[in-house]
């Protein structure tokens, strides 16, 4: 029964396959000697958290039929309330033991609000009855809003050394934010694929009526989407405070758009109730190589924006003709079946 | 003719002819194609193979507008009207389209809309939006807007299940009064009572086929025939008998009231019971069963479960805790996600319960759920792993039902629980709920205009009539006659 | 009488009338230069071409699908037109410029149309692929230039006023010319949508395209004529974003990034979830509430790095105060009322 | 600056296989591309390129600032192997770490508009930024008769050089013209949704709220139109000064009609080239010190405090002069 039940999942999985290698390969056929250096996938791998995570924070949301639009706005919010907390030790200049301490605060703070943010949002989108592009839309003005009062839009700097050890250095070749990333993949996707929140999201996402009348707690379930989405949000601005050393309410601002761009190419339906966590690991995957491909193209930022726009555009049609391909066969399979019945 | 979707075949050489001021009645099982076929006519699907012609004249393809232009009207079951308009709007929408003018006469729309409107007895107040309606209210649109456009062939297609028994009435009034202007009439139902009541020639179908064709001046079918036509088996229908073995009601309501909706209701259910609510439209009814689920708190009154008192409500996880269950009126929008495999709309209810303390869910002993829930009923056309959608209407019901006995529930709230399925189905359905009050005394509350169903399924009756409880009897003391009778005296202003 | 009444009572456009106005009422509270006719010219200024996009984009939400492109399409088409103009020094009339612009912008709605209707994509992600593909290319390919020097016909209809009114303090506001073009392009969408057979259609095919095909209507056309009247505003839309900025930029970034704003009065002025509601009434106080708002904060005292957050919050507090009501309406018996998907 | 200049020069040419011809790869990063100034800074690096044959290119966020973008960008030109990086970061201090990592790498970092950076070779100032807001102040105060209230506009709250010249226009005024104040707390164009509308919006409503306003200065490219455009709608051309950083091809008709009397800038062209020139001087082991000549107009005798070299500062235009600018 399995196999079957993943029908669909596994034709997008492939597709998204195909893209992602000819994606790679282009990008190695036109820079061979620097696309395959390692450096080239370590500092990928510097690249790739930010959105990797925003991305999932807003693919969480998404699963449930609704907008996160405030992700970044959120994390930026984090990002200066674990700056304030960190900054305090590098003032005192503490090193050792109480700089982790101060360290550890400030993440508590960070996912503190990480946290409340995300339940505002819940709240409101659940019993205010707001379109939820809207509703994340102006908490993204207020949010920011209020990261701009707290620093008057400067940017903040001085997070104790340890932390940012962290957010420049590597294990195992890899680097420690993108174990962040994966950590945070791994514990989306088995959320998602093997515990009943995960399977309650994306009932509520295919139905909400339905949902509610067998009995799921629908108001809890989207709220918690939300919460988790600032959780992921809150995490997102340690890395950034590691990797960076800075909070500005303003960082990565593009990046709203980049993670619908990531979610939706990874499989997730704009429309709620499907996702699929391989999807998007190749779909963050495409996008970086994607990126780094083009600047080693000396290729300016606009040309990043135009081929963001044809692959979506691509990929998503590719969903249709190969449809439209399925449904005339199925035509001529049945007639050819009835041809052969007469005979 | 022809029809298949993506490999699955709805119309396999089916044939069908109406002749002017004929009733035709079309018959069959859930997905046997009956819905295809008129909306092959009616060209919103194209077919495969064969030919259709109309007045005489051959058509390969045929637009929604040349089938109406060819005064071909159409009542489709899910009604397609617009939300977002009013009533008059709605009413007046095809003969605005197929009028191609580029104004239009706003006032004029609401005369003609009211002119429909009185035809047929119904008050509604034309300026109100669709939204606001309900079930019944919009079957009642959607015929005002299939009459008030001029047509030679009306399509009807399961007009009647929302609708209650004067309201039929007054549609099969219209219907011979078309008839009698030389209209043709296609009328689908499941209620074969009607059927044989109002059709001159009967097209029975299976599986895509027609399998019988006749006139019923020719030849009388009984009931039983049709049946047997339809589904190929006998059928005999049984009454439900119960002897109470505990006195302590499994729910017991008092004094239960909710403002505009229903008052003052007093009844009980003990294990094993299975207990009939029916009276007409608006009567409170839906209203008193979403609330006993905890879907719309009450103002006020007492519930008693198993003797004790546990207060009102308020959510559905109270109901859930005293192991109450509900299978709603809306099937599709209320309950199933059409989206998601029948899989996993089967084991919907309990996926919380297969979860350890951190959420982690056993997916051996899911699966397993999964196939014991699915073997516990014959569901045709079947894939586990296919959407629901796919399914159709009274397999999409089993669906449901699999879904809430996984939860092994003490009460069963059936709110229309037969609406839009087909004999076959329907006394499957019925064999399992009283299987379920026989074997394992789940006390069962079903909620249905159904007359005949409620004097085949249940023990007790309760008549609601104006939110108040009417009139209760076992259904040992009453007979069918007397209980119609009992609703329309309420229409009569007598009792 | 009692009808209407009742009618104007329960119309979603007088509840938002009256937010508006109260709105009005406690700002000029804080600043009495909030009710003076100078301020309300300024209002007409800075909203003129917002009003317009938003009604583009109703047309779009009306018939059930979603534009996030509007605003790139419109600054594409004026763009390209003021970049002719300027590259082959050609001295049109305001007159052709307004349509080349149009025509660009027609067919680049055009092409969203066959996205969303032909390859049934999901029109958000749909029109944002768009979006994303026009920028990238203006960059990328056509020019990174900022035009200042804008033909002479449309600099002369950037400094033709209507009429001047003075604050009390004597600042000077003059009332734009581009007020016409808004009011008539209103009056023509109100009558198009409200008094039309194809404004039905519109709806129709918003609220249910399948039930809209089986009604005889030719939804693939109605959805055609949408994006064809979403090209026109754009390009009508873009070309007075020109006319009042009085230069062209390739992406000029109070418009491209900002979509949302636009959408937001739409659903402001529809108050309802739901798709397929829109009016044009209701849209135009949806851009003149949030126009208020955010055009007001500097007058009624708001320190500058308080803005953004007090004009997050007052949307904010609209839109909640503007849908919920609606929906308790609605769902008086359901007191848990389970709410709409957006 | 459309078109050919964004081509790769020699694509398959990889980096550090130029060191017997001893031709750099530089990578320009600035805080965004895509809008004339950063195009004008970018003719610099052409000319410097054809001149010497190093190839320079331009990479970084598409239309809007974005330190995130800016910093992925700078990781890729770290990973592609350039030898010299040119910064104008929109945020110093979140550049750091990245930048650290680049000159682990043995890639020369220059960087612009960016004082006390830790991590560059060497920051590169056409001036110091508090002098330069303190010379915008100068030119308003001049307007104005040094007394009256006045407004500062910068593009947004965040943009680190705008923060600095703010502060400097601010204490000049309070050091030299204390019949002068500000009307209000600095305004940001962004909130009016940025580009020179954003700058009108505010602008127009800062008039209406403080009538007393007797100037305004502009830190973003697009705000001295803007602001001019607002005062002229209010009929207070002439009353109101207008003044700030701005490009000649920007503000051109106030110039002429006389709405803007001055504006002054530096020229992002010859500060790329000059970050261009300073990078390989630094790359082939030159020895930088006071007065260095970097054989750049501005920049031939430089003055040199700890890791900042500043050159010979702005210029100012007016009417009378502004045939002496093509850009
Ligand atoms: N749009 C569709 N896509 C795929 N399969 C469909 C579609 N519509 C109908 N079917 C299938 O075609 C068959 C016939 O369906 P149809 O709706 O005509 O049945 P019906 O006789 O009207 O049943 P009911 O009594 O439940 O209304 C069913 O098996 C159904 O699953
Ligand atoms: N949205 C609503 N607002 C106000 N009153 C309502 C609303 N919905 C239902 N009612 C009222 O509640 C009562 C019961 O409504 P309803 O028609 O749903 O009853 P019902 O018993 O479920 O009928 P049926 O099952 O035949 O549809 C009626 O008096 C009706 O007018
Ligand atoms: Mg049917
Ligand atoms: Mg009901």
């Amino acid at each position: 029964m399995k196999h079957k039940l993943h029908f669909k999942a596994d034709r997008d999985f492939v597709r998204m396959l195909i893209v992602t290698i000819i994606i790679f390969a282009a990008m190695t056929a036109m820079r061979p000697n620097l696309f395959l250096k390692t450096a080239n996938f370590v500092s990928m791998g510097y690249q790739l958290p930010e959105l990797g995570l925003y991305s999932l924070a807003f693919m969480v949301v998404l699963i449930t039929g609704q907008f996160n639009l405030s992700i970044v706005a959120t994390g930026n919010l984090c990002c200066i309330t674990g700056m304030m907390v960190m900054h305090q030790a590098v003032e005192k200049n503490l090193t050792g033991g109480a700089a982790w301490g101060y360290i550890f605060l400030g993440c508590l703070a960070a996912i503190a609000v990480g946290l409340v943010c995300g339940w505002i949002n819940g709240f409101v989108v659940t019993y205010f009855n707001v379109p939820a592009m809207l509703v994340t839309m102006s908490t993204t003005a207020i949010f920011t809003g209020i990261a701009i009062i707290i620093t008057q839009g400067k940017a903040m700097a001085g997070v104790p050394d340890e932390l940012v050890y962290f957010g420049n250095h590597t294990l195992l070749g890899i680097p420690y934010a993108l174990w962040l990333l994966i950590a945070v993949f791994a514990l989306t996707a088995v959320l998602i694929n093997r515990t009943s929140f995960g399977f309650k999201l994306k009932f509520v996402g295919s139905n909400l009526k339905a949902s509610h009348y067998t009995g799921i707690n629908i108001n809890k379930i989207r709220i918690r989407a939300y919460v988790y989405s600032g959780l992921i949000s809150a995490l997102c601005a340690i890395e950034i405070l590691a990797h960076t050393n800075a909070a500005k309410a303003d960082y990565a601002e593009s990046y709203v758009g980049q993670a619908i761009l990531c979610s939706v190419l990874g499989a997730t339906s704009p429309n709620g109730g499907y996702v699929r966590m391989a999807c998007m690991a190749l779909s963050m995957l495409s996008l970086q190589f994607l990126s780094s491909g083009f600047t080693m193209l000396r290729l300016g930022g606009y040309f990043k924006e135009f081929a963001w726009g044809i692959l979506l555009i691509a990929v998503l049609s590719f969903n249709f003709i190969s449809q439209e391909l399925r449904r005339r066969k199925s035509i001529q399979a049945v007639a050819k079946a009835r041809v052969g019945q007469k005979s | 003719m022809y029809k298949s979707f993506f490999g699955v075949v709805a119309m396999d050489g089916m044939n069908f002819s109406i002749d002017e001021g004929e009733v035709r009645c079309l018959v069959g099982e859930n997905g046997c194609g009956k819905s295809t076929m008129i909306k092959v006519i009616s060209g919103v699907y194209p077919f495969d193979e064969g030919t259709l012609s109309i007045n005489g004249k051959e058509y390969r393809h045929i637009t929604p507008a040349g089938s109406i232009a060819e005064g071909i009207q159409v009542i489709y079951q899910d009604f397609s009207l617009f939300d977002n308009m009013t009533i008059a709007e709605n009413i007046m929408m095809y003969s605005t389209v197929a009028s191609k003018k580029v104004l239009i006469d706003r006032r004029a729309i609401r005369r003609r809309a009211l002119e429909v409107l009185e035809r047929i007895h119904i008050t509604m107040d034309p300026d109100e939006y669709v939204s606001g309606l309900n079930v019944a209210q919009k079957q009642m649109v959607a015929i005002c807007r299939a009459l008030a456009q001029d047509c030679n062939l009306l399509v009807m297609d399961e007009p009647t299940t929302a609708l209650t028994t004067k309201e039929v009435e007054s549609l099969f009034e219209i219907v011979k009064q078309l008839k009698a202007q030389g209209v043709a009439v296609v009328f689908v139902s499941h209620k074969l009572e009607e059927v044989l009541e109002i059709c001159d020639s009967i097209t029975i179908m299976r599986n895509g086929k027609n399998v019988y064709d006749g006139k019923t001046t020719d030849k009388k079918l009984s009931k039983e025939e049709v049946i047997y036509y339809m589904t190929g088996k006998q059928f005999s229908s049984a009454v439900y008998d119960f002897s109470a073995t505990s006195q302590t009601p499994l729910i017991e309501v008092k004094n239960y009231t909710l403002g505009g909706a229903f008052e003052d209701i007093n009844f009980s259910l003990l294990p094993g019971e299975i207990v009939g609510i029916t009276g007409l439209l608006g009567c409170g009814r839906s209203e008193l069963a979403e609330s006993l689920f905890g879907l719309r708190p009450a103002d006020s009154g007492t519930v008693l479960i198993n003797g004790t008192d546990v207060g009102i409500f308020k959510r559905v996880e109270d109901a859930l805790k005293h192991e109450i269950a509900y299978v709603p009126e809306d099937r599709l929008s209320e309950g199933l996600h059409l989206e998601q495999s029948i899989a996993d709309n089967s084991v919907s209810r309990v996926i919380g319960s297969f979860a350890n303390r951190l959420g982690l869910l056993n997916r051996k002993a899911l699966s397993a759920q999964v196939k014991k829930g699915l073997s516990s009923m014959t569901v045709s056309g079947m894939r586990p792993g296919n959407p629901v959608k796919s399914l159709s209407g009274g397999n999409q019901q089993k669906i449901v039902l699999i879904k809430w006995l996984a939860s092994n529930p003490k009460i069963l709230i059936l709110n229309c629980p037969t609406v839009g399925v087909d004999v076959g189905a329907k006394s499957d359905i019925h064999e399992i709920v009283r299987g379920l009050a026989r074997e394992q005394g789940i006390g069962v509350v079903v909620i249905s205009d159904d007359i005949y169903e409620i004097m085949q399924l249940c023990n007790r009756v309760l008549v609601m009539r104006n939110g108040r409880i009417a009139y209760q009897t076992d259904i040992g003391d009453t007979t069918l006659e007397y209980l119609e009778a009992s609703l329309a005296a309420d229409e009569e202003g007598l009792a | 009488m009692n009808r209407l009444w009742k009618k104007i009572r329960g119309a979603n456009e007088s509840k938002l009338l009256a937010l508006l106005v109260v709105t009005t009422l406690f700002f000029s509270i804080l600043n009495p230069d909030i009710l003076t006719l100078a301020n309300f010219y300024a209002l007409v200024r800075t909203a003129s071409v917002d009003a317009i996009f938003a009604l583009a984009i109703m047309v779009v939400i009306c018939s059930g699908a979603f534009d996030m492109s509007y605003a790139m399409v419109g600054a594409f088409g004026s763009y390209i037109m003021m970049l002719l103009c300027t590259l082959n020094g050609w001295n049109l009339p305001a007159v052709f410029i307004f349509l080349g612009a149009i025509v660009i912008c027609v067919s680049l709605e055009m092409f969203n149309w066959a996205l969303i209707a032909k390859l049934e994509l999901q029109p958000y992600i749909a029109t944002l692929g768009t979006q994303m593909i026009l920028k990238g290319a203006m960059l990328a390919f056509i020019s990174t230039k900022f035009i200042y020097t804008l033909p002479a016909s449309i600099s002369k209809l950037s400094t033709t006023y209507l009429h001047t009114a003075a604050y009390g303090s004597g600042v000077e506001s003059q009332l734009h010319i581009t007020l016409i073009f808004v009011v008539a392009l209103y009056v023509i969408m109100h009558v198009v949508m409200t008094y039309t057979n194809f404004g039905r259609q519109v709806y129709a095919v918003g609220a249910d395209p399948a039930a809209a095909s089986r009604a005889g209507i030719r939804v693939a056309r109605v959805r055609l004529l949408v994006f064809v009247i979403a090209g026109i505003l754009c390009g009508l839309g873009g070309v007075l974003h020109d006319v009042v900025a009085r230069c062209s930029y390739p992406v000029p970034s109070d418009l491209v990034g900002q979509e949302l704003t636009s959408i937001a009065a739409v659903i402001l002025g529809t108050a309802n979830s739901a798709k397929a509601r829109g009016s044009v009434l209701g849209t135009l106080l949806g851009v003149l509430l949030l126009e208020y708002i955010s055009g007001n904060m500097i007058l009624i005292g708001v320190p500058s790095f308080y803005i953004q957050l007090a004009s997050g919050v007052l949307m904010f507090v609209g839109l909640v105060i503007q849908m919920s009501n609606r929906e308790r309406r609605r769902h008086s018996l359901k007191k848990e009322a389970v709410p709409h998907e957006a | 600056a459309c078109g050919g200049d964004k081509e790769p020069v020699n694509p398959d040419d990889g980096p550090g296989s130029g060191t017997t011809t001893s031709k750099y790869v530089i990578a320009n990063t600035p805080k965004c591309i895509g809008i004339e100034w950063w195009d004008r800074m970018q003719v610099g690096n052409k000319k410097f390129m054809d001149a010497t044959g190093h190839e320079v290119y331009q990479a970084g966020p598409a239309g809007n600032d974005d330190t995130a973008v800016q910093i992925a960008t700078i990781e890729d030109c770290i990973s592609s192997g350039v030898d010299i990086i040119n910064v104008i970061p929109s945020d110093p201090d979140a550049c750091e770490t990245t930048l650290a990592k680049a000159r682990e790498a043995g890639i020369v970092v220059i960087s612009h508009e960016a004082e006390n950076m830790k991590n560059v070779d060497y920051d590169i100032e056409a001036f110091v930024n508090e002098e330069y807001g303190a010379h915008m102040m100068d030119l308003l105060a001049e307007q104005m008769g040094e007394e009256g209230g006045y407004c500062l506009m910068m593009g947004s709250f965040t943009m680190t050089s705008h923060q600095q010249w703010v502060a400097g226009a601010v204490k000049r005024q309070e050091e030299a013209y204390p019949n002068m104040y500000q009307v209000c707390d600095p305004v940001e164009s962004a909130a009016g949704g940025g580009s020179g509308e954003g700058s009108y919006v505010i602008a127009k409503e800062v008039i209406a709220a403080y009538p007393e306003v007797k100037g305004f200065i502009g830190c973003d490219m697009v705000d001295p139109p803007g602001i001019a455009m607002a005062v002229e709608e209010a009929g207070k051309a002439g009353k109101i000064a207008v003044t700030g950083t701005c490009l000649l091809s920007v503000c051109k008709q106030y110039l002429e009609n006389g709405t803007i009397k001055v504006f002054t800038a530096w020229d992002p062209a010859i500060a790329g080239e000059a970050m261009c020139a300073l990078g390989v001087m630094v790359k082939e082991g030159a020895e930088i010190a006071d007065g260095v000549d970097l054989g750049v107009p501005g920049f031939e005798d430089c003055t040199l405090k700890g890791n900042i070299l500043y050159g010979s500062a702005w210029f100012d235009c007016t009417l009378e002069n502004m045939d002496d600018y093509n850009f």
